[in-house]
């Protein structure tokens, strides 16, 4: 039975479904509108989320005589609220960023896509997941091959890949529902994981379908070089939602259907861990030592923060396959912050480019010193996604390794430390290259971000701050979404068995530090400034050798020695050229297939056939 | 309730001892530097200097003018040293610490890269490519000696199943030094030292014929003097946290400091008699030959 | 053109707070020295183990930013005075200059060249010098105890005075550096009689 | 072959008279037009290498001399060519088409002396800073005065 209540979340996707399509075909030509309806409607999701909370369960509300069933359940709803209130923060930035220059068309879609956002977190059987599923395929895909050919070309790679995956997906659970006889996803997992004992090949083979749908969603694995392309080919403002929200599909797609399968998998075990399970967390540390080896050579800041988001990624993966309460409490945690930090990152390298419109690295340098509240908006997400104390990414990044210890996983935890430590490597290159060191003269009287996304920034730094504070603030939630009370966390403490820490404490001591040497910095000298290019240069005058700010910029090749030490390996494993292949592939066929249909009377021939088809069948039916 | 554990019993004595753990951390560690400036000058067959000549070094440092590209240079610098002071708050010096914690390593081993970033940031606010540079093969070598150093701290676990520096001070009081049982860790552990005080043979980031003294390249008066102190408090953690892990952590603080003082002698006495690596010479020496040792013993206490 | 304003040492001398500084300042001396001429040779046996230097707390650095000395061993050309002057500016007060051997105070044996300045003290404010061609370490160390005795005492102020004069200095040195006319008049130079060349054709780069 | 030889075959094969000097040294004096045919031709007979080019001002004559000291790896003999141009007009040619690294020489010596090399592209200033005055090594150039005049010596004592 339908239920017409404004609140309930088939009203919601199907409203804002409509809303897009409307958008879409009416207000093509003004563009301001279509973003307005586009935050508008995520304000709609937001509130939606703010009266679904609490109402877990129940009996899942679903049309009349259709097989389509929500189901709002706690974890589902976290995710739903984190990513819409993420997302609504974006559309404000859009709002100011789509102006007369920087316009693209892609408000509808996106609008599109959140109802389909809102379906995969409130599916309850496998067919809303799938249509989900493919509607944000293909809307994304749109996106982010916004009318551009290099975009396009990074669209078709990425739609290749999400072939795969939903194919993938569609084969597993056709599978799962023939062994289970239902498409609800909670029974049929349930019902599934008993069978490890009776039928294992048919649960192998769903486990693999399954991977393999969600590990190309979210980059996990072979699949580490989409975000490479389509990341930094989306529109920029897109692509904070691209790394933030949307690689978190595959990682919610793991938690409900194949965490639970690999966790009551009965067969060899690592300390306790079943062997698929261990398996997984050497696929998400390698991916996170890859994203991290990958980034470090990157010139290209958008391309950089995509493999800083594979290795993040990597990171989540690697706490999930504890499938400990306390492991899945980290992965949930690291998956928020790293929405709220890469959002933060891409935010500002997005004001960057709106002001300059560079994305090489290389060809920047300065920026800060014009756009300081960019500037520490990155800074504050760099820390962030470095794990290092007082911000958010330091409590998840601590758990995710005391997750490990805890399991005694300790092999496991050096890939981790290695992509954890080189993190700071390429982060800090985004720092210098982007925002530090000589600004050049064509960028000199650039102006500071507009308001309103320098306020977008400062309300995504305050979350980065305040979480690291006070990591209960997201903490407190996913204990209850995970109905974990042994999981021993309040406000501001967390507790492993190895170990445990008071992250308040942690950023009081270094507030109270900062101020020590706050004081010391007042108790010297008077300090004088002096020209950027007043440097240390051997006594050499710069202008005596027409030196400019862009050749003084140190920033091209940063890492040499460390690139020169890892290229070869590099070289040895990378399935791109093989899937590039595979892209080419798709291409050329559906080109062929697109050119018979457009030979004069294929087409006809077609129709005729459909229709006759349908005729049979009518009879036999009747 | 939640903010009740935040504020400790007695607010006042808490905030002594934590700004007097700072000041400590920073003197021991000149004194350190002076008397390891000493030792280096005995072995070239000098007089050296005075033990108290880096005390009188930062005193100048902070008594002269100075230059700053940025306000950023100025806050980076400020960031610097406040992230090492504030993993020094969480060393436990024989067992004392200035507030209830369990001097956990992990956060010690994040809280002094921010000492690091913020350095980092303050001298490529200079704009001088030297300066880039010299972080750029600081933070290379940093990956090579955090790794052995990770994989020291697991095998840890393996054995006593704690990060806690206070538990591991405990036990090794009650039982014997980890520095018997587990001897390649130990080992491994020198080497990473070595490579954390970027003394030679890992001083490529300083390399002063070479990039003219790398990060510091652009730092004048007072940013100096913090780098100083920066370096002297980064002497303070990483000799500690080493005690800690293998040298019983001392029942007295006079033990404690005389163990860090031992170390630190070795490490310069090193530093005197080595060339210099080039940093990915550095980086490989550290993997594989302090990390293959550090995960030798991860095996073997695993095994045990 | 600006005179010299002569001003006694004790106007410009810092006050007693700075005395306690000075102490300080005063035992840990760090020096700035290109290799301007010959005399850097006469720094390597000081350093060493012979005449130890750092034992008085002195110690070279790499750059002109954390050095207090700059050291002008030896002779100064034309060029090298430009770099010099950039890197005396690029030095945070309190900064000293001392003049090592003769070259800097008379020109030495370039004193009728036409490439070496002769006299720093009209482009930098030298607080103090050693004559001698070369001055031995011995010597060296004993300047330094001077230059040591006078920082504590307050009285080098050279920085000062570059501060107080710091057009007069800039005349000199622009005279030497951005020179408009030459020296000579044409009428001065002594000209051999001009020859006629037979006009024979010259074709670029000859019969190769 | 001796030195004696090699004279004579110079000689021989160019007419120009060359006069042996010390043990191992040819001196050997050619008119300007004939310079770079002389160097070409000396370069085929094994003096292949270049150890510099320098100048003499004789005042009182007025004539300037090039003089390229070439060197025979393989003979060990060791020529110096001496090209005199009028000091009225001290033109020359290049020899950067032998020897590339005589492109610096020429340079020097158009900055010292005031010879200008024809074929050369590179005649701007070397080493002198902001040089204004005559080249400084002419003979007619009094060093001494110039340095009193441009260093000049502090009269009174700060």
């Amino acid at each position: 039975m339908i239920s017409l209540n404004i609140f309930s979340v088939s009203t919601g996707i199907i409203g804002v479904f409509i809303l897009g399509v409307i958008s879409l075909a009416a207000f093509g030509r003004v563009r301001k509108l279509q973003w307005v309806l586009f935050s508008l409607a995520t304000l709609y999701l937001l509130f939606l989320a703010y009266n679904l909370y609490g109402k877990w369960g129940g009996a899942p509300e679903a049309p009349e005589g259709m097989i389509f069933t929500l189901m709002n359940t706690h974890l589902g709803w976290l995710f739903f609220a984190f990513s819409t209130g993420v997302t609504f923060l974006i559309s404000l930035f859009s709002l100011s960023y789509n102006d007369k220059k920087h316009a693209t068309g892609i408000a509808p879609l996106w609008t599109i896509l959140m109802a389909a956002n809102t379906g995969i977190f409130f599916a309850a059987d496998w067919i809303t997941f799938i249509i989900a599923w493919e509607l944000m395929g293909w809307t994304s895909f749109f996106i982010i091959s916004h009318g551009r050919e290099k975009s396009f070309q990074a669209g078709i790679y990425y739609y290749a890949l999400s072939l795969i995956g939903a194919s993938a997906l569609l084969a597993g659970v056709f599978i799962l529902h023939s062994i289970t006889g239902t498409f609800a996803i909670r029974e049929s997992i349930q019902s599934a994981s008993a069978l490890w004992s009776t039928r294992p090949g048919v649960l192998y083979a769903v486990a693999l379908f399954f991977c393999t749908a969600f590990f190309t969603k979210s980059a996990i694995g072979p699949f580490y070089m989409w975000p490479a392309k389509a990341h930094a080919e989306a529109p920029d403002d897109f692509s904070a939602f691209l790394s933030g929200i949307m690689i978190k599909y595959g990682i919610f797609g793991l938690l409900i259907a194949v965490l639970p399968l690999f966790a009551s998998y009965a067969g060899p075990a690592v300390k306790g861990t079943p062997i698929f399970l261990y398996i997984l967390g050497w696929v998400g540390g390698l991916t996170a030592v890859l994203g991290t080896l990958l980034a470090v050579r990157e010139n290209d800041m958008k391309r950089l923060m995509a493999f800083s988001t594979v290795s993040n990624v990597g990171f989540i993966v690697l706490a999930l396959s504890t499938a400990t309460v306390f492991g899945l409490a980290a992965g949930i945690f690291h998956t928020f912050n790293h929405m709220v930090f890469k959002a933060v990152i891409f935010l500002s390298m997005a004001s960057v480019k709106f002001r300059t419109g560079e994305r090489d690295m290389h060809r920047l340098g300065g920026i800060g010193y014009r756009m300081p509240i960019a500037f520490f908006a990155f800074l504050l997400g760099i820390i962030a996604a470095a794990g290092i104390p007082p911000m958010s990414g330091f409590a998840s990044k601590w758990m995710v390794f005391q997750s490990l210890f805890d399991n005694k996983l300790l092999f496991l935890a050096i890939p981790a430390f290695f992509a954890s430590t080189a993190a700071f490597m390429y982060l800090y290159r985004g720092l210098h290259s982007i925002y530090l060191g000589q600004l050049p003269p064509r960028f000199a009287n650039i102006k500071a971000a507009p308001p309103v996304q320098m306020l977008v920034m400062l309300v995504l730094m305050l979350m980065v701050f305040a979480v690291g504070a006070f990591p209960g603030i997201v903490l407190m939630p996913v204990k209850a979404a995970l109905g974990a009370d042994s999981l021993a966390a309040d406000f501001m403490k967390i507790e492993g068995i190895t170990s445990s820490v008071n992250l308040s404490v942690v950023a009081g001591i270094f507030m109270f530090a900062f101020i020590g040497t706050l004081v010391l910095y007042i108790i010297g000298k008077p300090r004088k400034k002096v020209e950027p290019l007043d440097t240390y240069t051997s006594g050499e005058d710069p202008a005596d050798w027409d030196m400019t700010p862009e050749q003084y910029h140190y920033a091209y090749r940063f890492y040499e020695p460390f690139e020169k030490m890892f290229n070869p390996i590099l070289e040895a494993l990378s399935f791109e050229k093989w899937f590039d292949g595979f892209r080419r592939h798709i291409v050329r066929t559906s080109e062929s297939f697109g050119r018979w249909l457009h030979r004069p009377g294929s087409g006809a021939f077609v129709l005729t056939t459909a229709l006759i088809l349908i005729l049979v069948m009518g009879i036999v039916v009747w | 309730m939640v903010i009740a554990d935040f504020i400790p019993k007695n607010p006042g004595a808490t905030l002594g001892f934590i700004v007097l753990t700072g000041i400590a951390a920073m003197a021991v560690g000149l004194l350190f530097m002076g008397i390891g400036r000493k030792l280096t000058a005995r072995l070239q067959r000098r007089y050296g200097p005075p033990f108290w000549q880096s005390y009188i070094d930062v005193i100048k440092c902070f008594s002269r003018n100075s230059i700053s590209h940025h306000y950023i240079m100025d806050l980076g610098s400020m960031m610097g040293l406040a992230g090492l002071l504030a993993a020094a708050m969480f060393v436990p010096v024989a067992g004392h610490l200035p507030f209830a914690s369990t001097g956990p390593l992990i956060v010690i081993l994040y809280l002094m890269p921010i000492g690091y970033l913020g350095m980092a940031m303050g001298v490529s606010a200079s704009g001088n490519p030297l300066s880039a540079i010299g972080i750029g093969r600081a933070l290379t070598l940093m990956v090579g000696y955090e790794v052995p150093f990770a994989v020291i701290m697991l095998s840890m676990i393996a054995s006593f199943n704690t990060t806690g520096l206070l538990a591991l001070h405990q036990i090794q009081q009650a039982g014997g030094w980890n520095l018997f049982t587990m001897p390649f860790g130990f080992i491994a552990a020198i080497i990473a030292l070595q490579g954390m005080l970027a003394e030679k043979p890992f001083d490529t980031m300083i390399a002063p014929a070479e990039i003219a003294s790398g990060p510091m390249v652009e730092l004048s008066g007072k940013f100096l003097g913090m780098a100083f102190l920066q370096h002297a408090v980064a002497i303070f953690i990483e000799t500690g946290i080493v005690v800690n892990l293998f040298l019983g952590g001392g029942r007295t603080i006079w033990e404690f400091l005389l163990k860090q003082f031992v170390l630190y002698m070795f490490a310069m006495a090193l530093n005197g008699i080595y060339a210099r690596y080039r940093v990915e010479q550095a980086t490989r020496f550290l993997w594989f030959t302090a990390g293959s040792l550090a995960v030798v013993q991860l095996i073997l206490n695993l095994l045990a | 053109m600006s005179d010299f304003i002569k001003v006694s040492r004790d106007e410009i001398m810092d006050g007693k707070m700075e005395r306690v500084l000075d102490f300080f300042r005063a035992r840990s001396m760090w020096m700035l020295y290109y290799c301007t001429g010959c005399g850097a040779i006469e720094l390597p046996p000081s350093m060493t183990s012979a005449f130890d230097m750092e034992r008085f707390g002195l110690g070279p650095m790499a750059t002109p930013r954390q050095a207090d000395i700059l050291l002008i061993t030896g002779y100064i050309s034309v060029k090298t005075l430009k770099r010099v002057i950039r890197s005396y500016e690029q030095m945070p007060d309190p900064k000293w200059v001392v003049g090592f051997g003769s070259c800097p105070v008379n020109g030495g044996i370039y004193w009728n060249s036409y490439a070496t300045i002769n006299q720093l003290e009209k482009y930098l404010p030298v607080d103090i010098s050693i004559a001698g061609c070369m001055p031995r370490p011995q010597a060296v160390l004993d300047m330094f105890q001077k230059l040591k005795n006078m920082i504590q005492r307050g009285e080098a102020v050279g920085y000062k005075k570059y501060k107080l004069n710091y057009d007069w200095y800039k005349k000199n040195q622009d005279e030497v550096l951005n020179r408009e006319e030459p020296v000579f008049r044409e009428d001065e130079l002594f000209s051999a009689p001009p020859e006629q060349i037979s006009g024979e054709k010259i074709t670029a780069g000859g019969n190769r | 072959m001796t030195r004696n030889a090699l004279v004579e075959r110079i000689e021989a094969e160019t007419g120009i008279e060359s006069r042996p000097r010390y043990s191992n040294q040819i001196e050997a004096s050619v008119p300007r037009e004939r310079i770079i045919s002389f160097l070409s031709f000396l370069k085929t007979i094994g003096f292949e290498h270049l150890s510099n080019i320098t100048a003499i001002d004789w005042i009182q004559d007025s004539t300037m001399e090039v003089v390229y000291n070439v060197w025979s790896y393989s003979e060990r003999i060791h020529i110096t060519v001496k090209s005199p141009v009028p000091r009225g007009n001290p033109v020359s040619f290049t020899c950067m088409g032998l020897w590339p690294q005589g492109r610096v020489y020429e340079q020097e010596l158009h900055e010292m002396f005031g010879i200008s090399f024809q074929g050369n592209p590179t005649q701007g200033p070397l080493f002198l800073h902001n040089w204004k005055d005559i080249p400084p090594l002419r003979k007619d150039f009094d060093t001494e005065e110039y340095s009193r005049r441009a260093y000049g010596y502090l009269e009174e004592e700060q």
